[in-house]
């Protein structure tokens, strides 16, 4: 029943790629909106199924006759699918809302809708297939399938060269990513037998294979998800994607190739090591640190938020390093817990950054300008926007109450377990990992003051952003949703992780601990004098001491009074005056100075007639990212090298070539003989 | 085995196979033209008269045909088209220097006692009274094949590729006494529609580069690019 | 949660700690401003000054920049309220309290990264450079900051294995008298990060209005009245907060673990010893010291986040061995 | 005279027919109309020997097996959507100016020639005959090549001719080694023995030595037709400066063929051997070639060009499978074999307009296809992806089940047939995107384009990737049985 409701949803993405398609023939509201209606359909059915298969812990499972003679497409709806299931539809339903007043931005672009609707169902149907399949030809036909068809969403305005090059970069970094999984599975089909998800299962490696099954997943996965160094796809990818797009691709993508990583390694490979725990926890603290201080640097919207999404990806693999780490260890109450802690980022992660993604689409739908440089004032203009926007980003600051600070506080929890590990070098990394966390979360604060006090608070920097309206009703309510789910997950976690529980029994075939012991009022992951968290009374409190303090305050006050802010008496100040966003990341590229490769020039321009007189300074800053230039460009280059000295064998002289044949068959004779 | 106790006819055979070999020997030493091409006509005689003498030793009646179609076809026909082609495109007289010549006739004889070598485990198996050529038939072949990288003429080329047709029909004969009749017929009948088209393109080539030099056909290469 | 005797006396003595923190706190400052004085050889003000600043604040009419959004209203409110917060989770007088078990160590540096949310968008709120400047300096210094104070926290939090305050310092209570390097490191990071958290010198000049070294005072130049008056005040509770962290984890005894009257009152008169004498220490080394540079300040807090790491370490290696 | 004659009778007639008439206005016509009765008697003759297996013709000269037949109604489909395709493009490029009527009767004539070249190599039961046949459809394609009189071509021509010509000629000597093989088991009197069928059935009796030289000769003979690197250098050229229908069915059908009887002689050899060193010598050169041409891609100009080293680097994938032997390569072998000619020829049909449209076939001048003309973009891109082995198409099922044998077979030689896929992945794309996306230059006009082959080619090879139809894997089956000698499932 579950599993047919989930086929329900996959056939809802499908469908909205076909009639999508079909509306290329006519165009109207009804041909724009319908699609959007079925991949909200869709999205609901796979919340539902998901939920269902979490709350009741099902184990479903089916073949299809489709793929090879004698390998059928198995599917299966287990708990963990289910919970990826629920966070994939969320997303979907919250597109669906947003969807149909966004994209009239492009019936006027020369891309027929048609294109972007086909894809965006394809995009969906991969994604719930790749969470569905449970055999690796399965898999890897939906993954690929997911890679492809939001391949195209990122070309889909084509007409200007990021997008391209974007483009082609992603479309090769999944090709490669693929290659690898393809590979790892290969290593532990040969083990199984065959290439079903069971068989997997059932194989006991040798911890030789197993690492190395592990490293070829963890990379294939890792570069999917956007993990350091191999992140450099995704700042340029996600951004050019329509907005709603990016939102599916940072919020949800990601995280199916978090799915696949945890798939793959908790359940397919089996009794993990400790060591491959520290590999992901060293990964993931890099790119949460390296993430969030790209993220601070970037000065346009979209870039920015898929920077953070690399430093969150990164916060997540730290969940589940820890978590790994004290499995291999054999002490699996704790990896519960940190197991916990990244599904919950994941969960968290997915809302949040959807909120802010489809808030930049929002900006953009307006103000056509994604650089922050020319946005500001925008909390007067768009106030709804605004107000949901600072939801997203109080949550992804990780600050109480919200929900980003739960996960947060529960992967420290994990981290501060340390105690019970028998390994001192271990007991001495965790902490450490756990204060860089820390600097992570302080620095992402300082990342969205910046984005939110240059782009909504002050004034207006440019014309465009002076003369935003608020978007449509649609629109907002698909940002509303998610915002409000911002707050519900930041104050309820108990009753979360209480549906989540399925996922660890599935998995390590353990219950958290004593995380919800006391009620759904209290959060105590290990035990109540350990640490304790009440996220309603901290809500409670704020709203009580906020409206207790206005009360006492406002009474028989005079109306207030507005005038001009101090100028230090230089007459009146005007927006350009403000801090821009370079200047206020400016200190910190300062303390962090080698992280980036910063190209930085200052021109003066003096005044005629007193030569000391500066008539007009102007700055210009380009970050870029090192793994560009540590990595990618010299492969790059070493294969056009390759390519080169392959190409003199093609001298264009027919006797050289006759000269080959001869040779060949002389060798080949003398091999023989 | 020792020549005196083979008969006349065998001798003969034997002498003619040699013969052969040395025509080959010929082209490579050649730096004309129009020798080259009676060269080749001498070698397509004499394989037919090795073809000849072979029906008459292993009375293979059938033999007789294939005999006097290579008479005509690689005796008389395909010379003289070939000669007819250089004196139309006058490069009967054309002069191409060989580079180090002593080295290429060195390299053939290699190739001979290579060819040998390799042919030596069948030489073993067989039972036919002329299973010692076969080592001679791979080598003209591959010396066919040593005249075409050698050559950078197109006519030169095609006799190459002429003398490596012959080589092999030499193989068929005295190896397995000549193929199936079919097969004899649509080997002569591609060699002769080969001819032909060799024909059509000297004068393609001639008029696209207005030489017959197929170093200078080199448009199509990866290193301009 | 904690098995408190009687959940309802619990309770209340909670709430009234509270108040009694939100009250006492302007007394710090007062105290500390009077002895400065004192060392200067200045005619010092009463200890009671705050509070009439802060009268005389409340009681005066709000003027706001022309520019000045709904946000920009209500950042005091949420930082105050934040503070309060944070001022219930944090053991005065009496030992586990329920309100301890709300929010643990961490959650304690979540409401002060909240409060300075707030207070760094209030600051680009009105979009001139001073916000602007003040907030990027507030959220550089404060990102550096954190993880040196979270390094500390989790020392003591690793060795009395948990990140409830009460738990902790109950820990430390029954410990007796252990000298731990780790403990004395913690507690040098600890001050360090207070003083920098704070604003005090040398990392911030509460006392200044010089344009350009200005942080904390940067941020909230265009507040006025009431408004004002919220976030100094609660920022003298950050000062409070602080300074009681230090005194009641460090050296924890006297603070009342029954809710017996006397031991109330010896905790009372306990703390107030305690701050008064960190009031003077803070006192020297203000005076003593010159406020540093800005970009000197990193490497002021990285010294702390070492000394935070030795502490980590040297539990681990000194304290529990492998 | 049962089907099979007919169906080799039908190509013949119309090659004489239509070298006589190929230049009206319904030569076109005339083409497509013999292709499709070659198609339509190929059907029921493939239904034929797939219920009731095997059909030897009454003078032993022609062998149906599951192996050919299904090879034989793939050559005479895509000859089929190649004429379809050829029709208005040839009329165009008459229209351009680049043919006159004489060429066009040659072109058409050439076509069906080489269409029964390549039938009656499939068929014949004699090795023999299969030489014949290569070296016919040899001789019928390279006028083709040279059809445009341009310097480029000729010399293309001219380079094809000799270095097939060598090569074939090799091929002739190992085919006389086997001859000779067979009569030191036989017997000289029999006249059968370079009957294939016979040589399968006695193929353990043959002398291995023989046969490995013989076998040595053979490879270098027809891999230098599969195009296998080193013996490849006529491939690119051939293919670049043809007409585009030749380029297709080249690449689609051709390579197949010369694949073919390499394999056939595998089989012999394989049968004799008892080694595995025919296998090893194919996977040598498959895997050289796969790496190599994979890299060429990287720095090509040329459109068809680039697409005709992709045909390289697939030939090499299929060698290396062939070479892996056993049941599930073997069938991932076929199963390529098939999608790749599809998908090939769609792309180089595709590649034709799109040259058309630009006027040129150099990489850098064709500009913004999907804005011009989207079923052209979207054809090429869809194409590509296929090409590049992307699920949900075929190609991806294919390579998958070679890798997977190559896994359990050779576990380390997974890793450099990954790394070929990638970097041949990239050569691709790298050139593809820039020609289907962007703005278009000024004035580029769509042209005149049947895209029905294209759509056809593309929705079989999706639905081979999403699902195999049971009649089809039988038939895969049966083949790989006849060859790997067990069967998959």
């Amino acid at each position: 029943m579950a599993l047919s409701i989930a086929y329900l949803a996959v056939i809802a993405a499908l469908a909205s790629a076909v009639i999508a398609l079909g509306s290329n023939f006519r165009r109207n509201d009804v041909t724009r909106t319908l699609p959007f209606l079925l991949l909200g359909a869709s999205g609901v059915a796979a919340v539902a199924a998901g939920g269902w298969a979490l709350l009741d812990n099902l184990k479903l499972t089916q073949q299809l006759a489709l793929g090879l003679p004698w390998m059928h497409w198995h599917l299966r709806l287990d708990a963990l699918s289910g919970f990826f299931f629920a966070v994939v539809g969320i997303l979907l339903v919250a597109v669906s809302f947003y969807g149909p007043a966004y994209v009239r931005e492009f019936e006027s672009s020369k891309q027929p809708l048609s294109v972007l609707g086909l894809f965006t169902g394809l995009f969906a149907t991969g994604m719930l297939l790749v969470l569905l399949a449970d055999d690796a030809f399965a898999f890897m036909v939906a993954w690929e399938l997911m890679s492809v068809s939001s391949y195209f969403l990122v070309t889909y305005q084509h007409q200007n060269a990021p997008n391209r090059r974007a483009g082609f970069l992603y479309l090769l970094m999944a090709h490669v990513g693929a290659l690898a999984i393809l590979l790892g599975f290969g290593v532990l089909a040969s083990f199984g037998g065959n290439f079903t998800f069971d068989a997997m299962r059932a194989a006991t490696l040798t911890p030789l294979w197993a690492s190395i099954a592990f490293a070829l997943a963890f990379f294939g996965f890792g570069m999917k998800a956007g993990l350091v160094p191999v992140h450099a796809w995704l700042p340029e990818a996600h951004p050019v994607a329509p907005s709603h797009i990016s939102a599916l691709m940072s919020g949800v993508m990601l995280k199916v190739a978090v799915y696949g990583f945890i798939r793959v390694t908790y359940d397919l490979v089996g009794d993990i090591q400790w060591q491959w725990g520290l590999a992901v926890l060293i990964v993931g603290t890099a790119s949460a640190l390296l993430g969030v201080l790209y993220t601070l640097m970037q000065s346009d919207l979209k870039r920015l938020l898929a920077y953070s999404s690399v430093e969150n990806i990164g916060i997540i693999f730290m969940g589940l390093g820890l978590s790994m780490i004290f499995l291999g260890t054999h002490h699996p109450v704790l990896g519960v817990i940190g197991l916990i802690a990244a599904l919950y980022h994941v969960l968290n992660h997915a809302v949040f950054k959807g909120l802010l993604f489809l808030g930049a689409g929002a900006v953009l739908y307006r103000t056509h300008e994604r650089d922050l440089e020319h946005l500001g004032g925008l909390i007067h203009r768009m106030p709804v926007t605004a107000a949901l926007f600072l939801v997203g980003c109080i949550s992804i600051s990780a600050l109480p109450p919200f929900n980003g600070f739960v996960s947060e506080w529960l992967t420290f929890q994990a981290a501060l377990q340390t105690p019970k590990l028998e390994s001192g070098v271990l007991r001495a990394i965790l902490p450490i990992a756990a204060a860089l966390l820390a600097l992570t979360g302080a620095l992402a604060a300082a990342a969205f003051v910046k984005v939110y006090g240059v782009a909504f608070l002050g004034k207006a920097r440019d014309r465009r952003a002076a003369h935003a309206r608020e978007v449509p009703a649609g629109m907002l309510i698909g940002m509303g949703m998610l915002a409000l789910l911002c707050l519900v997950l930041g104050i309820l976690p108990t009753t979360v992780i209480d549906v989540i529980d399925a996922v660890p029994q599935l998995l390590i075939g353990q219950a958290p601990p004593s995380l919800t012991a006391h009620g759904w009022l209290w959060l105590t992951p290990v035990s109540a004098d350990i640490a304790s968290y009440s996220a309603p009374l901290v809500l409670a409190a704020i709203v009580m001491t906020f409206f207790i303090g206005r009360l006492l305050l406002r009474r028989n006050a005079n109306p207030i009074r507005y005038s001009a802010p101090w100028d230090c008496g230089f007459g009146p100040l005007n927006s350009r005056m403000q801090y821009t966003a370079a200047a206020f990341a400016q200190p910190i590229r300062r303390v962090f100075g080698g992280v980036w490769k910063v190209q930085e020039q200052v021109e003066v321009a003096h005044a005629s007639a007193p030569a000391t007189l500066v008539s007009g300074v102007r700055h210009q800053l380009h970050i870029s990212d090192w793994s560009w230039i540590k990595l990618y460009e010299p492969i790059g280059s070493l294969v056009l090298t390759g390519a080169r000295h392959i190409g003199r064998l093609h001298s264009g002289h027919i006797r050289t070539y006759l000269m080959y044949t001869f040779g060949t068959l002389l060798l080949l004779l003398w091999i023989v003989t | 085995m020792n020549l005196a106790s083979l008969s006349l006819y065998h001798q003969a055979l034997l002498v003619a196979a040699a013969l052969v070999l040395f025509t080959s020997f010929m082209m490579l030493a050649t730096a004309r033209i129009r020798p080259l091409i009676f060269a080749f006509a001498w070698q397509g005689a004499l394989l037919a008269i090795v073809t000849a003498l072979v029906a008459l030793v292993s009375n293979h009646p059938h033999l007789y045909v294939s005999a006097l179609l290579t008479l005509g076809l690689k005796a008389l026909l395909i010379p003289w088209m070939l000669h007819r082609l250089s004196a139309r495109l006058n490069i009967l007289h054309e002069v191409e220097p060989i580079m180090h010549p002593s080295m290429m006739l060195v390299a053939g004889a290699m190739l001979v006692i290579f060819s040998y070598y390799v042919a030596t485990p069948i030489v073993h198996l067989s039972t036919l009274v002329t299973r010692n050529t076969i080592a001679v038939s791979m080598a003209v072949i591959l010396l066919g094949m040593l005249l075409m990288v050698s050559r950078s003429k197109a006519v030169a080329q095609v006799v190459g590729f002429m003398s490596i047709e012959n080589g092999l029909f030499f193989a068929a004969v005295v190896s397995t006494y000549g193929m199936p009749m079919i097969v004899e017929l649509g080997i002569a009948f591609d060699v002769l529609v080969a001819m032909v088209l060799f024909g059509v393109f000297f004068f393609q080539i001639r008029a696209s580069i207005d030489s017959l030099d197929v170093d200078r056909m080199n448009r199509l290469s990866e290193k301009n690019e | 949660m904690n098995p408190a005797p009687d959940p309802v006396l619990a309770w209340a003595l909670a709430l009234i700690q509270t108040l009694l923190f939100i009250a006492a706190a302007p007394l710090l400052a007062g105290w500390v401003k009077r002895i400065k004085c004192h060392m200067q050889n200045r005619a010092a003000p009463s200890l009671f000054q705050p509070y009439r600043d802060l009268s005389k604040l409340f009681r005066k009419d709000v003027v706001l920049a022309e520019n000045a959004s709904w946000l920009f209203r209500a950042a005091p409110y949420v930082v105050f309220g934040a503070f309060i917060l944070a001022a219930s989770v944090v053991p005065l007088v009496a030992a586990h309290l329920p309100t301890a078990a709300i929010a643990d160590v961490i959650v304690l540096v979540g409401f002060f990264a909240l409060a300075r949310f707030f207070l760094a968008l209030a600051g680009m709120d009105i979009g001139t450079a001073f916000g602007g400047m003040g907030s990027s300096r507030e959220m550089t210094i404060a990102s550096l900051a954190e993880p040196a104070m979270l390094m500390a926290v989790f020392t003591l939090a690793m060795i009395a294995s948990t990140t409830n305050l009460s738990v902790v310092i109950e820990h430390n209570l029954h410990a007796g008298l252990v000298l731990r390097p780790s403990l004395l490191f913690a507690l040098l990071a600890l001050a360090m990060v207070a003083v920098a958290e704070s604003g005090r010198i040398p990392v911030d000049n509460p006392a200044t209005h010089l344009e350009l070294t200005m942080v904390h005072e940067a941020m909230i130049l265009e507040y006025s009245a009431r408004h004002l008056a919220l976030i100094e005040w609660a920022s003298q509770i950050k000062l409070m907060i602080y300074a009681v962290l230090i005194a009641n984890i460090f050296w924890p005894w006297g603070i009342a673990e029954t809710f017996t009257a006397t031991a109330l009152a010896w905790g009372a008169v306990a703390i107030t010893a305690k701050l008064a004498l960190i009031g003077i220490f803070l006192v020297v080394w203000e005076t003593v010291m010159a406020k540093m540079r800005l970009f000197r300040v990193p490497q002021f807090l990285g010294f702390a986040f070492l000394l935070a790491l030795l502490g980590m370490l040297t539990h681990v290696i000194l304290e529990t061995g492998t | 005279m049962n089907l099979l004659e007919i169906i080799l009778l039908v190509p013949l007639a119309g090659s004489i027919l239509l070298a006589f008439i190929g230049h009206r206005p319904f030569g076109g016509w005339l083409n497509v109309g013999v292709c499709a009765s070659t198609l339509a008697c190929s059907l029921p003759m493939a239904f034929g020997v797939y219920e009731s297996g095997p059909l030897l013709s009454a003078n032993k000269l022609f062998y149906i097996d599951a192996f050919n037949v299904y090879l034989v109604v793939l050559t005479a489909f895509v000859g089929l959507t190649t004429a379809i395709f050829s029709r208005p493009y040839m009329q165009h490029e008459v229209e351009r100016g680049r043919l006159g009527q004489g060429r066009m009767r040659l072109y058409h004539s050439m076509y069906q020639a080489f269409m029964f070249a390549m039938l009656l190599a499939l068929s014949t039961n004699s090795l023999g005959l299969l030489w014949v046949a290569m070296e016919a459809a040899t001789l019928a394609t390279v006028m083709l090549v040279s059809l445009y009189r341009t310097p480029e071509s000729i010399e293309a021509a001219w380079k094809y001719f000799i270095l097939c010509g060598v090569g074939i000629a090799l091929a002739l000597f190992g085919t006389v080694l086997l001859y000779f093989a067979a009569e030191q088991k036989l017997g000289a009197e029999r006249d059968d023995t370079l009957l294939w069928n016979v040589l399968h059935a006695n193929a353990a009796g043959l002398d291995p030595t023989v046969l490995t030289l013989a076998f040595v000769f053979l490879l270098v003979g027809y891999g230098t037709k599969v195009g296998l690197v080193p013996l490849h250098a006529w491939l690119p050229d051939a293919h670049s400066e043809g007409p585009t229908p030749m380029s297709a069915v080249l690449s689609g059908l051709l390579l197949n063929v010369a694949l073919y009887a390499l394999v056939r002689v595998k089989m012999l050899v394989d049968g004799s051997l008892h080694s595995a060193l025919a296998g090893n010598l194919m996977m040598g050169f498959g895997l050289l070639s796969f790496l190599v041409a994979g890299l060429f891609l990287h720095r090509q100009h040329d459109v068809k060009r680039m697409f005709s080293y992709s045909s390289i680097e697939h030939m090499g994938f299929m060698t290396f499978a062939f070479g892996l032997g056993g049941p599930l390569a073997t069938f991932g072998a076929l199963l390529h074999m098939t999608v790749h000619s599809l998908t090939k020829s769609a792309i180089f049909v595709t590649v034709g307009h799109a040259a058309q449209l630009a006027g040129t076939q150099r990489i850098e001048h064709i500009r913004g296809l999907i804005r011009t003309q989207p079923m052209i973009g979207w054809g090429l891109v869809i194409g590509t992806v296929a090409i590049a082995g992307f699920p949900p198409f075929g190609v991806f099922m294919s390579e998958f089940l070679v890798l997977t044998a190559t896994m359990r077979a050779w576990p380390w030689l997974t890793l450099p047939l990954l790394v070929g896929l990638g970097v041949a992945f990239a050569g691709l794309f790298r050139h593809i995107h820039p020609m289907v996306y962007g703005d278009p230059p000024e004035g580029q006009k769509p042209v005149e384009a049947n895209m029905l082959p294209v759509m056809l080619h593309l929705m079989i090879v999706l639905w081979l990737g999403l699902a195999i139809p049971s009649f089809l894997s039988k038939w895969f089956e049966q083949a790989t049985v006849l060859i790997a000698g067990s069967s998959p499932l």
